[in-house]
């Protein structure tokens, strides 16, 4: 079983809801798969196309970008903004041929940190058949 | 028909009471059937002006280099800048407008409808004519093109060699001008989004072996940005220094420029590149097709513009540059966009 | 040594090339690019030419230098990354091809010798193929001391005469592989001399394009650096880097870091193409640009190749190859700028 | 095997002396090759320093060619590879390559007097050229210098300033007005003015930003130097080092191989494109 495949995902939380949300979960010492690298960001909709493209490009084999739920954005409409935004990353991944499966979105509040959980468990268990990220990876 | 003649009448009276600081149009070249953008000062010069199916330049690029110029004169000729647009260019003014890169008064425009045909696309032409070098190419009654290749007139249906935009067009009359030349012909392309499905059929793997076997070839010339009207960023990602840099711009700034896309053509660098410049660009650009066209590779690199300005229309129903007052697509939002994707 | 080679004999003389990795244009959509190919593929020879110059295989877009990786005290360490034992052989290389190789030997030359430059240079055997017809019809190697039966820089020389090729080796190298296949080659008769100059004649008078009074340029170029010439030259310019990454004899590149891992130090020194169209070219880290617009980079191509390289090595830094000419978005026609420089002030 | 010249030699920096603090700092660092290479150089000549997975930045070095034991890079801190080298501590590991370009035909300057102009860190490579000719001051005439920076925070190498003065004329000056300033106040170029140098058998040598070169060539000029008496440095960007990819070129000049040393004489009829 060791040398089973581990995917690598890194997660955009935003610091104000999803990232409190991650916290919680560790707080509250709940189990969930150890794959994820998490970086803060101020807010989703500061989330540069950059930053994912990048993350695929060192070897991410899964990226998910998680925000406020609408209506609860600090800064009240970031995560509208993202809306849109990582709708037309998430197409144009897909007309490249990536496998849609490698890149997520998500809303968790700073109270719920079981579907922080929930998410990052679905999401290991999607990545997991599908095997490395190979495609964007800078390999040379 | 547009008048050639009536065009150039126009271009003479402005230069002559000096309202324009200069008109940028097409003149013939010497080396082949492609015209070279012209930058016409005086009044007598306007005879260099053509107007045929090869005018296919965006001209619009040269309102950004412009702008550029005038930034660095002290005491800048604030007249506004002639220019020849046709629909599809007239957009890309439209979004200039939209930006505030650019204000109303800086820019004359002199609108050319292309009615029912376009512009010739030159691979297309080239086919045709199986080896025969094409001298001359003009607009033929309702729907036909003429070249004359060493003194033989051919007629051929615009239809066979028309522009792959010119095909998907949807805007044959320019949205914005001061003078407009020509009748304006509502074009409404049955499959608009044609040459992008033609992909999106494809299976997930021949669709990355299709993009994979493209942008592999890609040297990296930066020709598809070079050429955009769109791309005007002062500092670009793929720059390995930074630009905006003054005497007393601090070493920590500079040294922390994150060298996001190393310069060598390894195949991620090159996606990397390449889709962010197409997301840099969604909602913006208006399948003027110039990046298509530039590249030497002949490299694809329309599709990727245009499949996101099928997504801004079918996710947030936005056309993009009709309207310079609306607010782009990724500055504005609707409740009801979609978030089936969001878990 | 000269011989003739019928075409039919052709594809069994590549496969006699077994030893060595073969490069030749492939079609690819409706352009033409150097591909490795195995050897039962049969190389298609009826081509114009090529997007990109063989200088892409003996001076490639991407080179690593040196790797560089902590060592456990956290010391950085390198190790030198020399291009490996590859015996190649290029096939259909044009003659304007070939000579800008020679200039950019002279570059990589010199006091200093480029290894990664001279490894693959050295291991490459290059095979000529003349130009019946113009492949571009803005060729003129002509006016730039070449021809399109030009022999400068060529281990071998081919020409097509129809259904069969005469085959002309011009050094050890070239006669090597000629004696790989003795028997598919026979000596050439009367006939076929005759119809080599017919067509080299052809060949000649097909060129369309020339630079009239080229030896007027370079004293001419000396005085116009600061003229406003360039300024008005320059406004259709789109800086992008089209005309010199295409250009058979443009040899600028940048070294630069590809950091793997940062800690620990793992990367690699890299060698890329670059050109002096780009602005970061020589701009210094405080900002101050000795080249800050278009116009001073347009020049600097020009004076560059018709007479700064004049100067220093006593040849243009163009053969005519047309390209630039060709694929430039905005149609800046390098042989109008030149005749204008030419009677610039007359 | 040949010399590959892209491959740097290891070194170790052995000593870090602050010498100017605040938004412009400079540094000298003192290297030492972890392996003897028999590293001789010209003064006035410059190396590639390497900072690997930062990149390369050509640096004059201002010890003099009879310094053997370590060279000496005085370093401004101004872009990636200079900020992490400011970052560096004694002990850490860089690449060096060269010794690169022409540097001072001093054997030619022999029974001349020498006056050194200096701005800001263009004194780091007069540094190298004045300890040489120090070295052996029976060959030359009087050996001066005249030096400014912006304030007196950013003059480089204070305390040697003050010991030079004993051995030969130096002349400091700052471009604003401090309260407990003596000297001159004003740019290096109305310094030169100030205390006319005298022209007859001397030469000068010039180093600092292009336009304090420009002016101080101009007055040069007007106290009667002629072209052959007046050099000075170029400073265009260089990556290769070795005459090759075509950066730092002036005409049909490399500065890297051909320059960066030059006599106004040389200069003047190249194209004014540094």
């Amino acid at each position: 079983m060791a040398d089973e495949f581990e995917p690598k995902i890194v997660a955009f939380l935003c610091k104000w809801c999803s990232s409190a949300g991650s916290d919680l979960a560790g707080v509250s010492r709940m189990q969930y798969p150890p794959n994820v690298i998490p970086i803060t960001v101020m807010c989703s909709g500061s989330m540069s196309p950059l930053y994912i493209l990048s993350a695929f490009k060192k070897g991410a084999d899964g990226v998910l970008v998680s925000g406020c739920h609408p209506g609860d954005c600090h800064y009240i409409k970031g995560n509208y903004y993202a809306r849109r935004r990582i709708a037309l990353v998430k197409k144009l991944l897909e007309f490249i041929g990536l496998e849609p499966q490698r890149f997520q979105m998500s809303w968790v509040s700073a109270a719920e940190g079981t579907k922080y959980t929930q998410i990052i468990k679905e999401f290991v268990d999607e990545l997991k058949p599908i095997g490395p990220q190979t495609k964007l990876r800078r390999s040379s | 028909m547009v008048s050639l003649e009536e065009l150039k009448k126009e271009a003479q009276m402005l230069l002559e009471e000096g309202k324009v600081k200069y008109i940028v149009g097409y003149e013939r070249s010497t080396n082949g059937l492609m015209p070279v953008p012209a930058f016409i000062k005086n009044p007598e010069d306007v005879e260099r002006l053509v107007w045929d199916p090869s005018c296919i330049y965006n001209l619009t690029r040269f309102l950004v280099d412009e702008k550029r110029r005038k930034e660095k004169e002290k005491k800048p000729d604030t007249r506004p800048v002639g220019i020849v647009v046709k629909g599809c260019d007239s957009r890309a003014v439209v979004v200039l407008l939209q930006e505030k890169f650019i204000n109303r008064e800086d820019v004359f425009i002199l609108g050319v409808s292309c009615e029912n045909t376009g512009v010739v696309d030159e691979k297309k032409l080239a086919e045709k004519l199986k080896g025969k070098k094409a001298d001359k190419i003009e607009f033929s009654d309702k729907d036909h093109f003429v070249i004359t290749s060493n003194s033989e007139k051919i007629k051929i249906p615009a239809q066979e060699i028309l522009a792959e935009r010119c095909l998907e067009c949807r805007a044959s009359f320019p949205v914005i001008s001061d003078v407009l030349l020509g009748e304006k012909v509502e074009r409404r392309p049955d499959e608009p989004f044609k040459s992008v499905q033609k992909i999106e059929s494809l299976s997930k793997e021949e669709r990355w072996a299709f993009w994979k076997e493209q942008l592999d070839k890609c040297i990296r010339c930066y020709a598809c940005r070079s050429v955009c009207p769109m791309c005007y960023c002062d500092e670009c990602v793929v720059d390995t220094i930074s630009f905006a840099v003054t005497a007393d711009t601090a070493a920590e700034e500079k040294a922390q420029k994150i060298k996001w896309i190393e310069k060598s053509p390894d195949s991620s660098e090159n996606f990397v590149y390449h889709l962010v410049r197409a997301i840099h660009l969604a909602g913006r650009c208006i399948d003027c097709g110039e990046c298509e066209r530039a590249c030497p590779l002949d490299i694809p690199v329309r599709l990727l513009n245009k499949k996101l300005e099928k997504e801004a229309k079918e996710l947030f129903d936005y056309d993009v540059g009709f309207d310079p007052e609306k607010p782009s697509l990724v500055s504005s939002f609707k409740d009801e966009d979609p978030e089936d994707f969001i878990r | 040594m000269e011989k003739i080679l019928r075409k039919k004999s052709f594809p069994q003389w590549v496969k006699k090339l077994e030893s060595y990795t073969i490069y030749a244009p492939t079609k690819n959509g409706d352009l033409w690019i150097y591909e490795v190919i195995n050897h039962s593929e049969d190389i298609n020879l009826d081509y114009l030419n090529t997007v990109l110059s063989p200088k892409k295989i003996i001076f490639p877009q991407r080179e690593i230098l040196l790797e560089f990786s902590a060592s456990d005290d956290g010391n950085p360490e390198i190790k030198e990354v020399l291009p490996e034992e590859n015996p190649s052989i290029v096939f259909g290389v044009r003659p304007c091809d070939a000579k800008a190789l020679t200039l950019t030997d002279q570059v990589f030359g010199g006091d200093f010798d480029d290894l990664y430059y001279w490894k693959r240079r050295n291991q490459a055997i290059l095979i000529g193929l003349a130009c019946n017809t113009p492949p571009s019809p803005n060729c003129f190697c002509l006016s730039v001391n070449s021809s399109p039966h030009s022999k400068e820089g060529l281990d071998i020389l081919m020409t097509d005469l129809g259904d069969r090729y005469y085959v002309e080796s011009l050094t050890e190298k070239g006669n090597k592989l000629l004696n790989l296949a003795k028997k598919l080659f026979e000596e050439p008769k009367a006939k076929d001399k005759k119809d080599l100059e017919k067509i080299q004649l052809d060949s000649e008078k097909k060129i369309e394009r020339q630079i009239k009074e080229i030896k007027k340029i370079p004293p001419k170029l000396k005085g116009m650096f600061d003229s406003p010439f360039w300024d008005e030259e320059a406004m259709s310019c789109i800086r992008c880097g089209i005309c010199t990454y295409l250009c058979p004899t443009c040899h600028c590149f940048d070294i630069s870091d590809e950091v793997l891992s940062s800690s620990p130090l793992e990367g690699k020194r890299v060698r890329t193409w670059d050109t002096c169209q780009f602005p970061d070219f020589t701009m210094h880290s405080s900002g101050h640009n000795p080249r800050p617009d278009k116009a001073s980079r347009l020049r600097q191509r020009i004076m560059h190749k018709f007479q700064y390289f004049v100067e220093r090595y006593k040849n243009f830094q163009c053969t005519g190859c047309g390209r630039c000419i060709s694929k430039c978005p905005v149609g800046i026609d390098i042989i109008e700028v030149l005749d204008k420089v030419r009677d610039y002030g007359t | 095997m040949e010399p590959n010249p892209y491959i740097p030699t290891l070194a170790k920096i052995i000593q870090i002396k602050e010498e100017v603090g605040g938004a412009r700092p400079i540094k000298t660092f003192r290297t030492q090759f972890l392996h003897e290479n028999g590293f001789s150089f010209r003064c006035g000549q410059c190396a590639m320093l390497s900072v690997f997975g930062k990149g390369e930045s050509m640096i004059s070095i201002s010890s003099s060619p009879l310094v053997e034991d370590y060279l000496q890079f005085s370093i401004l801190k101004m872009g990636r590879v200079t900020s992490s080298l400011h970052e560096m501590q004694e002990g850490d590991i860089i690449g060096i390559r060269g010794p690169y370009g022409n540097g001072f035909p001093i054997e030619k300057w022999k029974g001349k007097n020498l006056i050194f102009i200096g701005g800001g860190i263009g004194l780091a490579p007069i540094w190298s050229v004045l300890h040489t000719a120090l070295g052996k001051k029976e060959n030359y005439g009087k050996i001066s210098l005249i030096y400014g920076a912006r304030t007196s925070q950013d003059l480089v190498f204070k305390e040697e300033l003050e010991e030079l003065r004993q051995k030969m004329e130096v002349h400091l000056s700052i471009d604003v007005e401090e309260p407990e300033w003596k000297e001159f106040v004003g740019f290096v170029p109305i310094n030169v003015l100030d205390k006319k140098p005298s022209p007859d058998n001397a030469i000068s040598v010039t180093c600092g930003p292009p336009i304090m070169i420009k002016f101080v060539i101009q007055n040069l000029e007007a106290l009667g130097f002629k072209d052959e008496q007046i050099f000075t440095t170029v400073e265009n960007k260089m990556k290769c080092g070795i005459g090759k990819c075509g950066r730092c070129n002036i005409g049909l000049h490399y500065v890297c191989q051909d320059g960066p040393v030059y006599s106004w004489a040389e200069l003047k009829n190249l194209p004014q494109e540094y």
